[in-house]
């Protein structure tokens, strides 16, 4: 038994498959996930592939703020990710939000919407560093982990909504 | 350092815009600035890298005529001037309803500074 | 059906997948290497099934484990029957019962990529079989017998006499390898339009079961390919090397093609290709 | 005891036929079913025997010969008094074209004296009063309650079922004569019976397309009757007998009759509906769907495939056979190309039955004890299958009201049982390890040493692959844990459902024996080399062999595995995860499947399989192949003059 | 009778959220209905919050792969506006910087574009001749990808005489291996099989639909904002690239051929690069006035509208991204098509949808 | 159809052009804006940076002497570098480490060149 566990635990080490959703991000973050998979940067030295489906993935590789459209498709393509899982948020903003954090469409970082793993910052993020956020990443693939409760995100989301709604940076009168 | 623009009216836009395609002018795009009670709507032509700007300048919750008809790529551009500014296109051909860009939970007409009374369609609809 | 043939079945059952595995790992080296890079560990195809199997079941409907599961069986099947040396057309047609039921498993799912897949991959099957009944036929042209074992048995080279037809095999080989030209229903890097077409749905265990599956199949036909040139072990490890070789450069120098083309021309060409070398063979015998 | 059996099989039927014409229903579904099960255990009971013939000089006291040419007169007045009704001058035509030659064969020909039984019975005859009366049966036996429902569908005020069972039970009674007949004047009185049954059961509805397509198959059919007289008129004429097994084993006779026989195989072709002559067989879709199941698996179209057979033997080894195996491949390529473009179910299942005909008769053209082997067994399973489909698709066109195939998508949750059913029906038409792809096996390897033969076997059977496999897989489109709705079968329907699905995988399994029992005889008789030995269960011969018996215990175990794995147990609900669609499925509601879409509009899941109109539209090659094949047909018949 | 595909947002092909729900019958497309808004921002509204230099740090951020031409017509508007004449050397250097954008831009897209047909071994090849372009944009200004270089009133900073001649070796290596591939989209048979004849757009519909940049001149016309000779243009000797075909075999052509151009003109820059200042000071400035502003992306024509009300803060800013005028067209050209071409098609006009929606 | 080929057979027989990157590193360029930092001890705390950035990333607080950045919103734009008047600022070539929680870089002053700065502007 002791054997099939450590096999499965270096093979999700060994192959963890991203899928990369661009959530508003300005390219930037997105030519540098692209890049890491070129020859130059070679992540399929790792077993990294670019997989392209949440349903085969276990990583999700997210860049760029997340806005009130595509929330709920980060949402729907991290619903679709069978466990393990692990989410990384590339980039000033999908960590945060970066320098867009006060448009008016504008949710936040990654975080707001679902459980965030690894937090990649740089404007855009460099292919090393993230090189450096999946090797981080794969620490959570290891632990066998069920469904989590993800209630009190959905929550939190929400809360997030109303507040950006809601905000006064723009006067309306009727 | 000013911009040249010809100041037209909305009802000659149309016969406006009809005589500058007739001559070769190619539909670049259209600007819209919020001037507090109304707007000014700037279109953009071009032929051979020489522009030509008409400048009309509507009311707040006033209509204006679309120029998809004319010109078909004025289509996305003034769904998205309908989405920031909340300003109505007569006949304007793929509708979609100030949700170009913005999804439900965001606040109607995010450009204008000082918004007016909402249509009473769209009022009724929420 | 003696004990020898058994322990060769058996045999075969647990070697195929290891040596589909490790292929798929070279493969993917090579491939890495003709395109300036490093490239995966040899073992890097056995993570990944490893891998998918012990993530979370997830399936659209039950339908899509029973067909993957029949897959595997048909596929281990049919490579049974081949190492018990019987009928080339026999374990071709056991064959189609996997393939047949990969497509029913993606129309199986109310999924839009899925079922253009299957579409695909049945377009696909329909460009690749009758070449790979034409190619037995040529075989049996040469040996007198459909019987692998008649066939092993044959005192010459057959790559020698059917030079045409092999190459019409190995139209076949790059479909079911799923490269380029031709991985228009499902591709192994998954970036298609129809996201990776059949196997969009299946996932995890699932999908490391058709991995599997799939490497039988590969295993299968590069045996077929194999009976090319049964005379000498080097000789078959050559051409089935150089074959191999030949499908990874291909796979590299061409880009994915649509199935419109794919049917007229390997149709075209693979049909005047063995229609030639059938009369290449009658004018020699005569 | 043989001659009792070969009675109730042959005039039971006629006798039973015209009680249904009494307007009761129990007494109409008593003889339906009692004559069913009557015919059923009669050919059961022949099987145990050896061939055997008979030769009764009377029937009911009357001269026999004289009888069957009495009726054959009234028959063929019959017709044209139906042509003066339809005002249509070319069936009128071919039916005079008929009585002139019959009576210059009656009254002034007269050849050798017929010394030969008219009835002859071996395992071929056999196997087909098997079919005929068990699948037959079924058949009738599920019309009654379809046509129930049909009549209440079509808010018929009078029920017109009386007739409509008098033309099925005599369809059954003449197919049994047909087949059991020796006497080819006796043979052709059988096929011009079921010529007429068959116009009158496709025009049954009265509409005025069902009229125009029994129309046309009554003119096609008239035309193979045509053909048939005048064969055997110059049968005759050359002084050969008009007896079949006289005929066959007579040697020397590819040389001697091989125009006569060509006529013959013509009439087969018209009646197997072979290209050109497919479009009755398409048309005659619009009859009820027993109509269709009983014309395309156990009748009528059988009775074209099994003169050929039967005839295979007289013209072995001529360049005429050759052209026939090209004619038959030509017709399975094409018509399973045809059957791709079809969205209409129905229409796929007529179409690939003519696909299978054109491979029976490619077989018997191929003219080897393998081609033979294969021809025979696919009439069986093809039989069994292509029944069962075809009541599967009328009880789901009952069920949802369209034949489409589109339309059957998901349909394992509308009707879970019918479904499986019509599963299993389509598995066993082509897939491995059942007798139809058995029998393909046999034909592909058969047809080897002929390039263009075996090319367009081996391209034709892919396209089969090509429009089975999509309707297999479209019918169990579901998302799981969706609510299913119970199915109500009436047990009318379930019986012959379930004894055909059973039949169609066990008929599979014990293919070597029945091989070795039914079909090794008959082509004993012919051939002595490279025949098929079916030892524990695998087919050998010199060239290839296939191993029925591994691959269904394997297959069994492995269908066992795989269903045990996608069990309700084994799946946790909790599995379920929505189809990919690029992120804008609707988590609120999962079972809810499509896609949130421009303009914030909900689109459904929608989806349509590749018929490729512009390419294979019916309208578009039709005309082409009916040139190309009617070209080949010139060529054959040419070939023999 | 019909397959509807969501073509996106979250997508293996397309890198960006675009959704496009495409009505397909038998592969061929009959219907194509956009769906934008995943990637919107709203980032012209931060000029309220964002004085006129912090805005050109946002506006290189409507889109990495071309944002030096933003901040350089950005920073062109606020000058003008503001009338100030910016030195010489600081024009060149700007011009230096956007042509190497044009050239990683257009050397992503070639291996986009392979990958979008299936030809990985071509993605890798472009991919990793692009990375010697992001090597001298890393050591010369600082970041790889968003290299904020300008700012308004000049760049922030100079190319030495040593990274001149580097840059110059970088270029010639460059040339070699575009020449190494240069066969494969001119000549490959199965390479043009997936682009001639794939997205036809005629010279009178790419007129008229409002197509910019490439698209445009695949299409035969010879339209290039940078003849208008902005920035440091027109001290350069250079002739627009024009396709006449329309296709998107004509589109890659053009691409490809402005690679060799963008080359040239580096070459020409470095060999005519004054000496002098790289800004002049901008003290204060209150602009006010209204200015429009175009410049050459490497994906078209890109517009500014700038408006200023006398304060530190811009009244306005309007982006007309090229990929927003080239969204009509390409809808114009995938009906017909096959669903295997549709990615190829929308490559061809090389989307950029953070541009688009801002 | 084999144009490619050249290429392929190339790049097969010479090394491959990877940085094996957790392996073996690259000396980052100079003068690539990396990490950035503060020195705090030198810092006059007069909020320039904060007020120049465009992000917004920088907190600036007189009363508890610290300097505090986001650097998961900082946009390494390397403005705040430029207008330092003290030149305090600077950013490290290497770029940030990824990291699992996001933590600010929080600097406080314990002794400042605060009286330094007045004394000389007296």
């Amino acid at each position: 038994m002791g054997f099939f566990t450590k096999l499965l635990e270096t093979s999700r080490v060994k192959s963890p498959w991203i899928v990369h959703f661009d959530c508003g991000s300005c390219n930037g973050c997105d030519i540098e996930i692209l890049a890491c998979l070129t020859p130059i940067y070679d992540v399929e030295r790792f077993g990294i592939l670019n997989i392209g489906n949440p349903k085969h993935a276990d990583i999700l590789i997210v860049s760029g703020t997340v806005n009130h459209r595509n929330a709920k498709v980060l949402r729907n393509v991290y619903d679709q990710m069978p466990e393990p899982r692990a989410v990384i948020a590339i980039g000033a903003c999908g960590t945060s939000g970066g320098i867009f954090r006060e448009a008016y469409n504008v949710v936040g970082g990654v975080d707001k919407v679902i459980p965030v793993d690894v937090y990649v910052p740089g404007c855009p993020a460099k292919p090393e560093a993230i090189i450096d956020g999946v090797v981080l990443a794969l620490g959570k693939l290891k632990e066998q982990r069920t469904a989590k409760d993800t209630d009190s995100l959905a929550a939190e989301l929400h809360q997030a909504r109303e507040f950006y709604a809601n905000r006064a940076d723009r006067q309306v009168v009727e | 350092m000013a911009l040249e623009t010809k100041n037209i009216a909305k009802t000659q836009l149309q016969a406006e815009v009809a005589s500058l395609k007739a001559v070769g002018y190619r539909f670049v795009t259209l600007s819209c600035v919020d001037l507090g009670d109304s707007f000014d709507l700037i279109y953009h032509f071009d032929r051979e890298l020489q522009m030509t700007h008409l400048r009309i300048t509507v009311l707040k919750g006033d209509t204006v005529p679309s120029i998809s008809n004319i010109y078909f790529a004025a289509l996305c551009i003034e769904n998205e001037i309908k989405d920031f500014f909340g300003i109505s296109f007569d006949g304007l051909i793929l509708d979609f309803g100030g949700h170009f860009y913005l999804e439900e939970e965001v606040k109607r007409y995010p450009f204008c500074k000082v918004s007016v009374k909402e249509p009473q369609a769209a009022k009724e609809g929420n | 059906m003696d004990i020898k043939s058994i322990i060769f079945v058996i045999l075969a059952l647990i070697f195929a997948p290891v040596a589909g595995g490790f292929l798929a790992g070279i493969d993917r080296r090579l491939t890495a290497w003709c395109q300036g890079r490093f490239g995966p560990p040899i073992l890097q195809p056995f993570y990944d099934v490893f891998k998918l199997l012990g993530k979370d079941r997830q399936v659209v409907n039950t339908w899509q484990i029973f067909c993957a599961h029949i897959y595997l069986i048909s596929s281990m099947l049919s490579l049974a029957l081949f190492a018990m040396q019987s009928d080339l057309l026999m374990i071709f047609f056991v064959m189609t019962i996997g393939a047949v039921f990969m497509v029913i498993g993606a129309l199986s799912t109310p999924s839009p990529y899925s079922q253009i897949g299957a579409q695909r991959e049945l377009i696909q099957m329909l460009t690749y079989e009758p070449l790979l009944v034409i190619v037995f036929v040529g075989i049996y042209f040469v040996t007198g017998s459909f019987k692998i074992s008649d066939i092993v048995a044959y005192d010459r080279p057959i790559f020698l006499i059917l030079p045409l037809l092999y190459l019409v095999l190995t139209f076949a080989l790059t479909i079911k390898l799923r490269k380029s030209p031709f991985d228009i229903s499902a591709c192994h890097h998954g970036h298609q339009e129809i996201v990776r077409g059949v196997l969009t749905e299946y996932s995890g265990p699932y999908l490391a079961i058709l991995e599997i599956a799939h490497w039988y199949d590969i295993v299968l036909i590069l045996a077929i390919c194999s009976l090319f040139w049964t005379t000498s072990a080097i000789g078959m490890f050559f051409l089935l090397a150089i074959t191999y070789l030949a499908e990874i450069v291909i796979d590299n120098i061409t880009p994915r093609l649509t199935w419109k083309w794919m049917l007229t021309y390997v149709w075209a060409v693979g049909i005047t290709l063995s229609l030639f070398n059938m009369a290449l063979l009658y004018a020699k015998s005569f | 005891m043989v001659s009792q059996m070969v009675w109730v099989s042959i005039v039971l039927p006629f006798l039973a036929a015209i009680g249904c014409l009494i307007d009761s229903k129990p007494l109409r579904s008593i003889l339906v079913v009692g004559t069913g099960v009557a015919v059923s255990l009669a050919s059961l009971l022949l099987v145990q025997g050896q061939a055997f013939s008979l030769n009764p000089e009377t029937i009911f006291g009357i001269p026999a010969d004289g009888l069957i040419a009495v009726l054959d007169f009234a028959l063929l007045f019959v017709i044209l008094g139906i042509s003066y009704q339809l005002k249509n001058k070319l069936i009128a035509v071919l039916t005079v074209l008929q009585i002139i030659p019959l009576a210059f064969l009656e009254l002034f020909l007269h050849g050798a004296e017929n010394t030969a039984p008219s009835i002859y019975g071996d395992q071929l005859s056999m196997i087909m009063s098997l079919i005929i009366s068990i699948i037959g049966s079924l058949i009738c036996i599920y019309g009654l309650s379809y046509m129930e429902e049909h009549e209440h569908h079509l808010h018929v005020e009078k029920s017109r079922q009386g007739r409509f069972f008098f033309f099925m039970v005599l369809f059954l009674g003449a197919m049994n004569g047909l087949v059991f007949a020796n006497n080819l004047l006796w043979l052709y009185f059988f096929w011009e019976v079921t010529t007429l049954c068959s116009f009158m059961l496709i025009k049954h509805d009265g509409t005025d397309i069902a009229v125009a397509n029994a129309t046309r198959a009554l003119w096609m059919n008239m035309l193979g009757g045509v053909a048939f007289i005048l064969g055997l008129v110059i049968l005759r004429a050359k002084g050969l007998p008009l007896a079949l097994q006289e005929l066959i084993s007579t040697p020397g006779v590819a040389s001697l009759a091989l125009l006569p026989v060509g006529l013959l195989c013509f009439a087969g072709f018209t009646k197997s509906a072979q290209v050109p002559f497919q479009s009755w067989l398409c048309g005659a879709m619009v009859a009820p769907t027993p109509v269709s199941a009983l014309l395309h698996s156990s009748t009528m179209v059988k009775a074209g495939v099994y003169l050929v057979i039967r005839l295979a033997p007289a013209f072995a080894g001529t360049l005429f056979s050759h052209y026939v195996a090209l004619f038959g491949a030509f017709t399975f390529l094409t018509t399973a190309l045809l059957a791709i473009s079809q969205s209409n179910g129905k229409k796929i299942l007529a179409y690939s039955t003519i696909s299978n005909l054109g491979m029976i008769i490619a077989c018997a053209g191929i003219n080897t004890p393998a081609a033979m082997a294969a021809a025979i067994l696919l009439i069986v399973f093809h039989a069994i299958s292509k029944g069962l489909m075809f009541l599967c698709v009328g009880t789901i066109e009952q069920r949802i009201g369209s034949r489409d195939i589109e339309d059957m998508r998901g349909l394992i949750r509308i009707m879970p049982r019918t479904a499986m059913i019509a599963v299993i029906g389509m598995v066993t038409m082509f897939l491995p390890p059942f007798g139809a792809l058995l029998s393909k096996w046999m034909a592909v390897e058969a047809s080897a040493r002929l390039p263009l033969v075996v090319l367009m076997l081996a391209i034709g059977s892919a396209f089969t692959m090509v429009f089975w496999g999509r309707w297999l897989g479209l019918v169990m489109t579901s998302v799981m844990g969706e609510a299913q709705e119970p199915e109500e079968q009436s047990p009318l329907v379930r019986v012959p459902l379930v004894i055909l699905a059973a039949a169609a995988i066990v008929v599979s399994f014990v293919a070597p024996g029945l091989y070795s029992a039914m079909v090794l005889p008959v082509l004993e008789r012919f051939y002595s080399t490279d025949l098929y030995i079916a030892a524990q269960g695998v087919f050998i011969n010199n060239i290839g062999m296939f191993a029925v018996f591994p691959i269904f215990l394997v297959m069994v175990l492995g269908v066992a595995w795989a269903a045990r794995a996608s069990s309700g147990k084994r799946v946790h609900q909790r599995a379920y995860s929505t189809p990919y669609v690029a992120g804008l499925q609707d988590p609120a509601n999962p079972q809810r499947i499509g896609f949130k879409g421009p303009l914030g509009q909900w689109a459904n899941f929608t989806t349509s399989n590749y018929y490729m109109d512009a390419w294979i539209g019916e309208g578009r090659i039709s005309g082409w192949i009916n040139l190309i094949s009617s070209g080949i047909l010139i060529i054959l018949l040419t070939g023999v003059l | 009778m019909s397959t509807i595909i969501p073509f996106g947002p979250q997508h293996p092909v397309l890198p960006e959220p675009l959704h496009l729900k495409i009505t397909l019958k038998d592969e061929i497309v009959t219907d194509a209905i956009p769906m934008l808004g995943y990637v919107h921002r709203g980032l012209e509204t931060l000029v309220s919050i964002k004085d006129l230099d912090q805005m050109v740090q946002v506006v290189e951020r409507v889109c990495g792969i071309c944002s030096c031409i933003h901040a350089h017509t950005y920073c062109m508007c606020v000058e003008g506006i503001l009338g100030i004449e910016i030195p010489k050397r600081a024009e060149f250097l700007r011009i230096i910087w956007s042509e190497l954008h044009r050239m990683h831009s257009h050397l992503l897209w070639l291996g986009l574009l392979a990958d979008a047909f299936g030809m990985e071994s071509l993605f890798m090849h472009c991919w990793r001749i692009r990375e010697r372009v992001m090597d001298v944009m890393e050591a010369t200004a600082g970041n790889r990808v968003i290299i904020s270089i300008n700012k308004v009133g000049g760049v922030r900073r100079d190319l030495s005489p040593d990274q001149l001649r580097w840059i110059a070796q970088v270029l010639d290596e460059l040339e070699r291996e575009l020449d190494a591939i240069k066969p494969v989209l001119t000549n490959d048979y199965t390479v043009k099989k997936r682009t001639v004849g794939v997205g036809v757009l005629t010279k009178e519909q790419a007129y008229e639909l409002g197509a910019v940049g490439p698209t445009l001149r695949g299409s035969g016309v010879a339209q290039d904002v940078r003849m208008t000779g902005y920035g440091a243009y027109k001290f350069i000797d250079f002739e627009p690239v024009v396709e006449k075909d329309g296709d998107s075999y004509a589109r890659t052509m053009v691409r490809f051929r402005e690679l060799y151009q963008a080359i040239d003109i580096v070459r020409q820059l470095i060999r005519k690069l004054p000496d002098g200042e790289l800004s002049v000071k901008v003290k204060a400035a209150k602009p006010e006035g209204e200015i429009v502003c175009r410049s050459e992306q490497p994906r078209g024509e890109l517009l500014y509208y700038v408006k200023g009300n006398g304060s530190k803060f811009l009244e306005r800013v309007r982006i007309r991204t090229p990929t927003f005028a080239n969204v009509p067209p390409l809808l114009a050209m995938l009906p017909g098509i096959e669903m295997a071409d549709v990615p190829v098609v929308a490559l061809s006009i090389d989307p950029c949808i953070s541009c688009t929606e801002r | 159809m084999f144009d490619m080929t050249r290429t392929i057979i190339a790049n097969f027989f010479s090394k491959a052009h990877t940085r094996l990157y957790p392996l073996q590193t690259r000396e980052p360029f100079p003068n690539v804006r990396g990490n950035l930092f503060n020195n705090i001890e030198e810092c006059i705390l007069c909020g320039m940076c904060q007020k120049r950035c465009p992000s917004q990333c920088i907190t600036v607080d007189k009363e508890s002497q610290t300097w505090q950045v986001d650097p998961y919103a900082c946009v390494y734009c390397g403005v705040c570098v430029e207008h330092c008047p003290v030149h305090c600022l600077f950013m490290e070539s290497p770029y940030r480490k990824p990291a699992a929680e996001k933590v600010m870089n929080r600097l406080v002053q314990v002794q400042g060149p605060a009286k330094k700065t007045k004394g000389a502007a007296q």
